[in-house]
Formats: C-alpha cells, structure tokens, sequence
C-alpha cells in the first residue's frame, strides 16, 4: 500500500472532535429522558381501550418501529420544513430519537408491565394493600428491574443512531468527523479515531448501568 | 523498461475513470433523466477525448474523492476541490481549472447589504466546504458565534433548506448562485455580497506521486482555455461567456 | 366464624361454583379435596373477594363480603392465604417481605414490623434467613416464607391453596409440619390440599368437591376412611394408589 | 443550459424501482449471508469455552459498539486506501453483513442454549452421536425457538441498509434523496419512502409477535 | 447383566458416589431410592457414559463402558433410558419422536422404523396420537411416549430416573402402569423412584443410597418394610408420612 498515516493532524483537532462527543452523549441522553417520558403514555394508551388514545398510542408505536431511523430524520428536518416548521438539526436528530426511542420504549414498558405473574397481584391483595399499595410496592419495582437491561440497550442505540446527524449537517461526533476530514483529507485517520471513542463512549456506558444495576437491584428476579 | 506510469495506464486501458461531484450544479449534477451532467463532467469527457479513450464518471460524494484516487478507483477528480495547502499534503493539484467566488443569496427583502450584515440573520451552507470555513473563520474573527449558523449535509440540501425558509441566506459559489437565479424556483431571490478577499480556486487532483500525469493535466487545462473549450462549456453552463478576469487569472495560473 | 350460603361462580360460559354451602367454626380446620378443576381454588378466592361471585353469599364473621360497602382491603387483612403456586416478592428480602404490609397496609412503624416478621419468620422456621432473597431459597422455604408473611397480618383465618404441591416429595414435610403447628396453636384454617393422609391426619372435616358441588362432607374417618359415594371412592383410589 | 430543477414524473418510476430494487437486493442479501455466518459463529459460542467466546465476543461488540455509518465509511476508505477499492455494492454488502451477523450470532447463540440440555441427553442415551444430536435435535429446535428474534434483525437491517447510500450505493433513499435536490419537493416523496419500508416491515413485524405469541404458549 | 464395582465419580471437589457395588441380574428390576443429592441420577448416567467415572469399573454384558476403546455410542443402544423431565423433541411428532433413532443411529429404512415407533407407541398406550405434537400432551402422555422412544431402540436393559415425580399425582399411576408391563414382559431394569410403595411392589432388589453410598440393599421386604439401618427408617418416615 502507498498510503501514509498523518496522525497529529487528527490530534491537534481532537477538541473539536470531544466537543462533537459531547453533543452526541448530550442529545442521546435527552432523547432517552423524553423518550422514556412519552413512552410511559404510550403504553398506558395502548393497554388502555379508550378509543382516540389507544388509535394514536398503536400508530406511534408501530411507524417509530417500522421505518428507518434516517428516514424520520429527514422527515423532521426536510419533511416538516415543507410545512414551515423549521427545526434545527439538533432538534431533528433529537425530536427523531425521541419518537422512535418512546415507539420503543412503549412497547418495553408493556412487556415489562404485562410480565408480572398475576400471583403478585392477588399475594398483595390477600394481604390487604390497595391497589395503589401494590403497585407502589410490588408491581413498579419489579417491573423497572425487568426493563432495565432493554433500556440501557436502547440508551446504546440511541447513541449509534445520533451518528446519522451527519446526514443533516449536525455537529456531533460524526458531524465533526466528517468537516474536519474534508479539510485535510486525512478521512482514515478521522474516521478511525472516531469508531475507537464511539466504542469508548458506549462501552462506557455500559459498564456505568452495569454498576448501577448492581447497586440498585440486590435480589435476582 | 521504466514502470508504467498513469499516464500510460489510462492509454493502455482505454478508459479514463473520471470522478465528479454530482451533488454541485451546474459543475455536477443529474439532469431530468437522471444522467450526469454538468461542467465537470463536460471537462472529463474533453479529457478522455484528449487521451483518446472511452469515458467513465463516476459520482463521487465530497468525501469518497480521496479514497477513490489513492485506491485507484479514479485516475483524476474533476471535483472543484480547493487547492489548500494543507490538502495538498495529501494529493496532488493540477494549475486552478476555475475560480470561485463565495456570495450569499437570500430572499428579496432581506437586510444584507454588506457581509458584516450576516450577524442579524440566519446563515447556512454546505458542511466541510471551503466557504463553511471562510464563514465560520469570519465570524469568529467578528465575534458572532456559531449560533444562527446551520450546516447542511450538502449543496443541494443547503439550496432545499434555504428554499423552505430554515435560513435566510446560504453562502455558496457565484456561479452556483448564477444558475439558481434562472430557476422559477429562486426567482424571487438575489445574489448578495461577496465573502471578503477570498477566492476559491481550484484544481483538479490525482495522486500525488504521478507528477508526469500531472503534467498531463496541466497541459489539458491550457488547452481547455486555448482552444476555446473552457468558454463553450461555460456558455453552455452558465449562460453567458466566461469573464475576461477569470480567464485571466487562470492563465496566470493564480 | 366462615359461612358459605349457596355460593355460585361462573367464568363466562362456565360454571365453576354450583352452590356451595359451607359453615367453619372458629378453631376449626376444614380440609377440601377433589380433581383438578373441580372449583377448590376459585372457592378460596372467593372467600378472599379476589374473584366476585354470582349467586349466594359469604360471610367471615358476620361480615357479607361481597357487599357492595364492605371495604375489602380492612377485609382481607383477617384473611392470610397462601397459594400454589409460591409468590414472595423476589425484590425484596425475606424480612421485608414478610414486615411490608404490617408498614403499609396496618401503618405499624418499621421497627414494630420487623419485630413481628422476625418472630413470624422464626415461628416458621426461617429464623436464619433473614437476609436472604426469595429466589435463592427451596421451594419449601419459600411456601414457609408465604406463611409467615400471612401470619405477620395477625389473620383469624387462614385459607391454604394446595401449599405443598409443587414440592420435592421430600420438602413437604417442612411446609406440613408448619401447618401442623398452626392447628396446635387453634387457628382456624381451610385447606385445599391433595396430602390425603395429612388431611386425614388434622381435618376436622373433609370436604370432597366435584365438579363444582360438594359430593361429601363430613369428619375424616367418613370421608377419606369411608366414602359413600362412588366418585369419592374413584378419586380416593386414583390418588392414594 | 440545462434545467436544474424539473418536477417528479413518470419517467422517474424506473429510477425509484432501481432504488426500491437495490434496496431490496442489498438488504436480501446481507440477512442472508448474517445469518449463515451468525448460525456458525452463534453456534460455536454457545459449544466453547470462555477464552474463544471472549475473543469472538469482542469482535462481535466492536461491530455493535461503532455507529454503521461510520463502519462504512471507514471500510470502504480503508479498502480503498489498502489499494482495493470496492464498488459501493460489495463494500455495502460486506459490512452490513458483519453488522447483521454480530446480532444474529446473539440470536442464535441465544436459541441453541435454550435447548434444554435435556434433549441432548435423551438424544445421547439413544445411541445418537454428537453431531446427530446436533443436526437432529439440537439445530432443529433452537433454530425454531429463534425465528421471531431472527426476524426482528432482519427488519432492522433492512432499515438500517438505508445507511449504505453514504458510500454511494444508490439504494431506496438516495434515489429519493436526489430526486429531493431535482424536484425540492420533499414531503411527497419522503411520505412515499416512509410507506415503502412501513409495508414491507410492519406485516412481518406483526407476523413475528403472532408467531411469539404462539411459541410462549 | 449390569456389573458395578466400586465406582467413584467426582463433580470436581464433590466426591458423589463413593465406592458404589452392585450386581443387577438378566430379568431383574432393581429399585434405587435415596434422598436428594445422594448420587441416585449420577449413578444412571455414569452407567449410560453419559457421565464418566474417576474410579471402579462398570460393565454391561461384560464390556467395559468406561474403558477409552469402547464405542459409547453404540453401547448406549443397549441401555434405554428415560429421565425425570420430559425431553421429548418438540419440533417432531409424537410417531417421528419414536423413529427418528432407529432410523438415524440404527440406518433403518423408513418404513420399519415407522412399523417399529407404531408398534410401541401402541405398547405404552399412545396408540391413537400419533400425529400430535408432544407439547399438546399431558406430562404422562409424555413421560410414556420417552418409555416408547427409549423401547424402539430394542435395548436390553432400561434405566428410569424418577419417571413419575414431575408428574401432578393423578397422572402417576398410567405411567407405572407402563412400568409394570414392561416388568412382566421380563425387561431389566433399573429405577429411581420416590415410589416407595411401587418399589415394594415391582422390585426384586431395592438399594437405598445415602451421601453416595449404599447405605441398604436386599429383597424390598427387608428394606422396606424392615430397614435396619437408622438412615433408612429416617428417609422412610420422612417420605411415607
Ligand atoms: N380466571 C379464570 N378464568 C376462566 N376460567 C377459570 C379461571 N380460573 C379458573 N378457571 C376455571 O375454573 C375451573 C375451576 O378451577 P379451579 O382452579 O378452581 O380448580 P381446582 O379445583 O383448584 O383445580 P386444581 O386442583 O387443578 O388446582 C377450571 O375449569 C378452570 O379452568
Ligand atoms: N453436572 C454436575 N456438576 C456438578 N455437580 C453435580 C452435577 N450433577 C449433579 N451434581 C451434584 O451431585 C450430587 C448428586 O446429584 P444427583 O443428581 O445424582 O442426586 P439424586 O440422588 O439424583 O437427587 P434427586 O433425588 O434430587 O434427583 C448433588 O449434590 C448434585 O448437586
Ligand atoms: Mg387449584
Ligand atoms: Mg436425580
């Protein structure tokens, strides 16, 4: 190969580039936070029959989770511009991640919700607690410590997917990847140290909901 | 014998693999049968004439342009890629082939009368281009941050997103601005003042170990202007012969 | 006092219950036997108004329990049950599960709560568990573990829903030997159970279901020693086989 | 001069049927080959040891810790640069592929431990031999058991093949992407893309839950 | 016959049979009981090479299973065995269950396999489900059709492990039924069981194991009904009760 690596061009850049890390972390947390807001509804809304908010809650669910992620990406920036709602990348990335991620997560919390053995209600009833008192006490811890797993997993795919930013102009991690390489023409290089901290930053991840997880939950269900 | 050089590859396979920005009308782009047309692609089928083979374009994102020379799968990027000296470290330039200048358009009615006026509305334009640097440069050089800035992933979304109404000027290349102007679409818009003393000039690049092919490229751009190519597809392109100062100033080879 | 007035409980098309009459003193143990899906459980659970019924009435001490007014929680609370199938709270710790619903449901202060659950879990055999998360335990300690989360409500009753049937052979005894205990101390229970020696051993009465009716009634040594009837003697040699 | 901008027309439908078909093709092709290699690679995770299983694992998590998009970039870049460039197609293919069997080989791995070591007990104490309990008994039934995790992948690859346009591969949405800058009439013609991949994915996903529903019963 | 000589088997530090010796003649049901943990599975296995062993030896007809030149595989089609849960294949039919082995490890043609699966499905009483599938049957249905997988494979020798102990009781006595013909018909075998009753009935030998040893063995009437040994009469007591 005739190719030589120019690695200090890379790391004279790399504020730039932990800059673009930053806004990356910070839009994938917030579309988890909102997300997992809306999701609550949802679930609520589709196991519950009323009609307009059970229609909105399955149509929700079932568009987040069967188109791609860069199409709602383009519908929130170029499809919703048609309107003249004009966001700005951020919030397109965001406002995306934040519909799948709820679609998503909807369906986590139903699952979760609906995997609780009915013999929990009824040990709780025959002892005397109000409903309230049972899933205050029962039902809601033992279903977060179900969905825990599949949210973090959703937290991770939330952050692989804000890479698609590039695609609008976004400046996160893969936004800066991108303008940086075009300046130098150096796209190896950029590209390879961008794959190796999006590799750090989940991991990361990972390894802080694992600790967490085990602080929080002591018994195994 | 002496190894074969690119020069001689592209004669003995009879075929100039030649990349282009289709995504940067009118130098690239799709015409309504969804063909490659444009200025670029019009200077790579001169060349493969020149060379006597069959010409290939082969569309190019703004980032595949290096990977596909060092890895062989263009001989040469007809891709209005700005001959910056930091680049250069990686490929190697031809002389300037055009001359872009940077100019914003925006709606008829929008308060820009001078560059410095760009602080009170919303700019945007295409991510990793020269101009996105010559912006941003100035505006940190004035003071303005980043905020009422929007990069698009590409020309043409810059060119959709000013046409929705997300910015209220893009900055983009005169010529560019020229065509867009003719369009029922922009004709309620104008071109606005120039991005201050810079000129965007550019070449064409191959890898920069072939300095004989380079050679090659040189001598084609002279001829380009010499026998009259350059101002045909200009005229075609543009709609009005080229500028005496451009001619000129590729000439002297600035 | 527990009375049983033609009670009748229907699922849908199916009905389960075809009036059932029944009357348990206090300090007295009542055993009911029978096949499978003969209406044992869903009688239970009636008594407990975990399920409604649809004809007939309930009384636990005078008390109609599938009016309307009756406050069914306060209800429950004279009422332990512990099921089949065995369901401690796997989030929480031995003692916890057993002191949570004297803190929230009879408002004790968590220091009285875990008093109580300490003695309970002790009464029961459990008394060096404390710490212990349910799933870690056998099947048997667990059933154990239900019993005194049961008792730590101070019930005056207590209903059995097969308790030992699915154990190991070998960890019915524990759970036996609890219920046993239980009797000792006078409380007043009813077990479904398919332990046919044990129910003879401590019933007062048997009760033998079949098919949603009572097909006999009466002390052990009539009913398990000496049925009447042809399908107790069936259900008696199929199982004791 | 040539017009810039022409409205959507009829001569545009076998340009959007090229991208439908690419689409089609590219995704078809890459749940194929993920899962072949994700049936063997899932296959000798859930048979060996720690040490092999942490050397596959860690390959596997690098294709599921990088962003695709930038796996793209970077292999055909890289393929480029090494001196063989490879057509956005076979690039694509490649590296959705891997993407596809680093979650596959979970799938399966997933399904082949969930046969209970029971059966292949009962198949060994009938004489069988290691591998006819595998093929007979074992395949068989983790196999069956995976099918609608197995379909979940699939629909999210043929999603994410949408990724693949960043190398050039002109796919469902980078036709529509074009046809956007030709026509700057978005709306229309992402709506359409959008109801594309929802008809293909959403009778399948619902098939997939039907087919769940049935195995937890 | 079935030679076992001082076998020893260690599940690392866990040393579970220690010492093991028994003799089972041609035609002879042996019963092995014994509480939890005490070897009784282990043992079958290790006599099927399912498990290998650390020390003694064991032999069927007089080859050594354990030794590295025996073909294990093929020793295996003299020894059916059928375990405590049920592992009857799901992706397959109640008849294809039953001639898959013959076919595969036997290289039968398809038709035979198929006359020889009907011929013992019919043998255990599951002549009229041949074409369900074993996850729609009872836990019975389904312990009888493993009796019949096991059968097709014309062993000389057949091993239960516990056969009837997941099973509800009512469900118990069709699978003993099973049993007891293959008994009459002269068939060796060996049984786990919690049975004891049943134990006593069908059993030439019966061998009570404790903490991997053989604590008891002789004629069902002496170690049933007369244990010597303390051990013995406590396991007794304890399952009886
Ligand atoms: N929630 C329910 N919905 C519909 N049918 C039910 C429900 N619970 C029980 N049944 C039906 O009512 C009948 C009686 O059930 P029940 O559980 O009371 O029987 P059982 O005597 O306790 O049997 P087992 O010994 O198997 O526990 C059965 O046919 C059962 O299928
Ligand atoms: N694969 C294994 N690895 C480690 N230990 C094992 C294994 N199989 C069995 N053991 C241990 O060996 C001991 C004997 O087990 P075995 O299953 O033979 O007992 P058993 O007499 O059949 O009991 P049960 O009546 O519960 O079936 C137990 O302590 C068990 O935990
Ligand atoms: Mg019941
Ligand atoms: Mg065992």
């Amino acid at each position: 190969m005739d190719y030589e690596f120019h690695w200090n061009i890379v790391f004279q850049k790399m504020p730039e580039l932990l800059q673009g890390a930053f806004v990356t972390l910070h839009v994938s947390v917030l579309s988890m936070v909102l997300g997992i807001a809306i999701a609550v509804f949802l679930a609520i809304a589709k196991m519950n029959n009323t009609k307009p908010f059970n229609y909105v809650a399955v149509g929700w669910i079932e568009i987040a989770r069967n188109t791609p992620a860069l199409f709602q990406i383009y519908m929130a920036y170029f499809g919703l511009g048609a309107f003249g709602i004009h966001l700005s990348p951020y919030m397109a990335v965001l406002s995306a991640l934040v519909f799948i991620n709820a679609g998503y997560l909807a369906e986590t919390f139903r699952g979760g919700f609906q995997s609780i053995p009915d013999a929990q209600y009824n040990a709780s009833k025959s002892l005397g607690m109000t409903s309230f008192q049972t899933y205050r006490y029962i039902i809601l811890p033992q279903m977060f410590r179900r969905i825990y797993h599949p949210m973090t997993n959703q937290f991770v795919w939330s952050i692989l997917m804000s890479s698609l930013g590039i695609l609008v102009g976004m400046s996160e991690l893969s936004g800066e990847t991108q303008r940086l390489q075009s300046l130098s023409f150096r796209t190896l290089e950029f590209f390879i140290v961008t794959a190796v901290l999006y590799y750090i930053i989940t991991k990361f991840v990972l390894i802080c909901a694992s600790l967490l997880s085990k602080r929080l939950f002591k018994g195994e269900i | 014998t002496a190894q074969a050089d690119q020069l001689d590859e592209v004669i003995k396979r009879g075929t100039l693999n030649c990349g282009v920005v289709l995504d940067f009308p009118p130098m690239g782009y799709f015409d309504k049968d969804n063909k490659p047309a444009g200025f670029d692609v019009d200077y790579c089928n001169d060349l493969a004439a020149a060379l006597g083979v069959k010409s290939n374009v082969l569309n190019l994102t703004w980032g595949d342009r290096i990977p596909s020379l060092v890895s062989g799968k263009t001989d040469v990027v007809i891709g209005s890629t700005s001959d910056t000296l930091e680049r250069a470290k990686s490929v190697g330039f031809t002389y300037p082939y055009f001359v872009f200048k940077f100019q914003t358009i925006s709606k008829k009615g929008t308060p820009i009368n001078s560059f410095a006026d760009l602080k009170n509305v919303k700019v945007g334009a295409a991510l990793g281009t020269t101009y996105e640097t010559e912006y941003l440069a100035y505006a940190e050089k004035m003071g303005w941050g980043k905020d009422n800035y929007t990069a698009f992933k590409s020309e043409n979304d810059a060119y959709l997103g000013l046409y929705q109404g997300k910015v209220d000027a893009i900055i983009s290349t005169n010529t560019n601005i020229a065509t867009k102007l003719q369009t029922k679409e922009f004709a309620d818009y104008v071109a606005g003042p120039y991005v201050p003393n810079y000129d965007d000039v550019v070449g064409l690049i191959a890898k920069r170990s072939e300095v004989a092919w380079i050679n090659y490229l040189n001598l084609f751009l002279i001829h380009q202007i010499r026998d009259g190519n350059m101002n045909k597809h200009y005229n075609k392109h543009f709609g009005s012969d080229a500028p005496a100062d451009l001619i000129q100033s590729l000439r002297d080879n600035k | 006092m527990i009375k049983i007035e033609n009670v009748r409980k229907s699922f849908g098309e199916l009905e389960v219950l075809k009036g059932i009459n029944l009357d348990v003193e206090q300090g007295e143990v009542l055993s009911i036997i029978g096949g499978s899906g003969s209406g044992k459980s869903t009688l239970l659970y009636c008594i407990n108004a975990i399920e409604n019924i649809q004809g007939g009435k309930i009384f636990v001490d005078g008390i109609d329990v599938h009016n309307k007014a009756t406050n069914k929680d306060q209800l429950r609370q004279k009422l332990g049950m512990v099921f089949q199938q065995w369901n401690s709270f796997p989030h929480l710790t031995v003692l916890e599960n057993v002191a949570l619903a004297p803190q929230i449901v009879k408002k004790m202060s968590k220091e009285e709560a875990i008093e109580i659950a300490q003695k309970e879990l002790k009464h029961v055999g459990l008394g060096d568990k404390f710490d212990m998360y349910p799933t870690k335990m056998s099947g048997g300690q667990q059933q154990r573990l239900a019993i005194a989360r049961a008792l730590a409500m101070r019930p005056d009753y207590m209903l059995f829903d097969e308790v030992t049937s699915a154990l190991d052979p070998e960890l019915v005894g524990e759970v036996l030997d609890t219920l046993r205990i239980l009797r000792e101390e006078g409380m007043t229970m009813i077990c479904v159970t398919h332990e046919i020696a044990f129910a003879r051993e401590v019933s007062d009465q048997v009760a033998f279901f079949h098919k949603g009716v009572i097909e006999e009634m009466g002390p052990p040594e009539q009913v398990i020693s000496n049925p009447q009837k042809e399908t107790t003697q069936a259900f008696l040699s199929k199982v004791l086989s | 001069m040539g017009s810039l901008f022409t409205p959507l027309s009829w001569s545009d439908t076998g340009f959007i049927l090229t991208g439908v078909w690419n689409t089609i093709l590219i995704s078809g092709l890459s749940i194929f080959v993920g899962s072949v290699l994700g049936v063997i690679v899932g296959f000798a995770r859930a048979e060996s040891n720690k040490y092999v299983n942490f050397l596959f694992g860690s390959v596997l998590d690098v294709l599921r810790s990088v962003p695709l998009i930038i796996q793209l970039v970077l292999f055909s870049t890289f393929m480029g640069v090494m001196g063989s460039p490879l057509p956005p197609f076979v690039a694509g293919t490649i590296i959705l592929s891997l993407y596809t069997m680093a979650f596959m080989a979970e799938v399966f791995r997933g399904g082949f431990e969930s046969v209970n070591n029971s059966m292949i007990i009962a198949g060994r104490s009938l004489g069988m031999t290691y591998w006819q309990t595998i093929r007979h008994v074992r395949f068989p039934i983790g196999l069956r058991s995976v099918f609608p995790a197995w379909l979940g992948v699939a629909l999210s690859v043929i999603k994410d093949s949408a990724l693949v346009s960043v190398i050039g591969y002109v796919e469902l949405l980078r036709t529509s992407d074009q046809l956007i800058s030709r026509t700057q009439q978005p709306l229309e013609i992402l709506i359409g893309v959008g109801l594309f991949y929802f008809l293909i994915s959403y009778p399948l996903s619902v098939y997939g839950r039907r087919i769940e529903r049935k195995h937890a019963l």
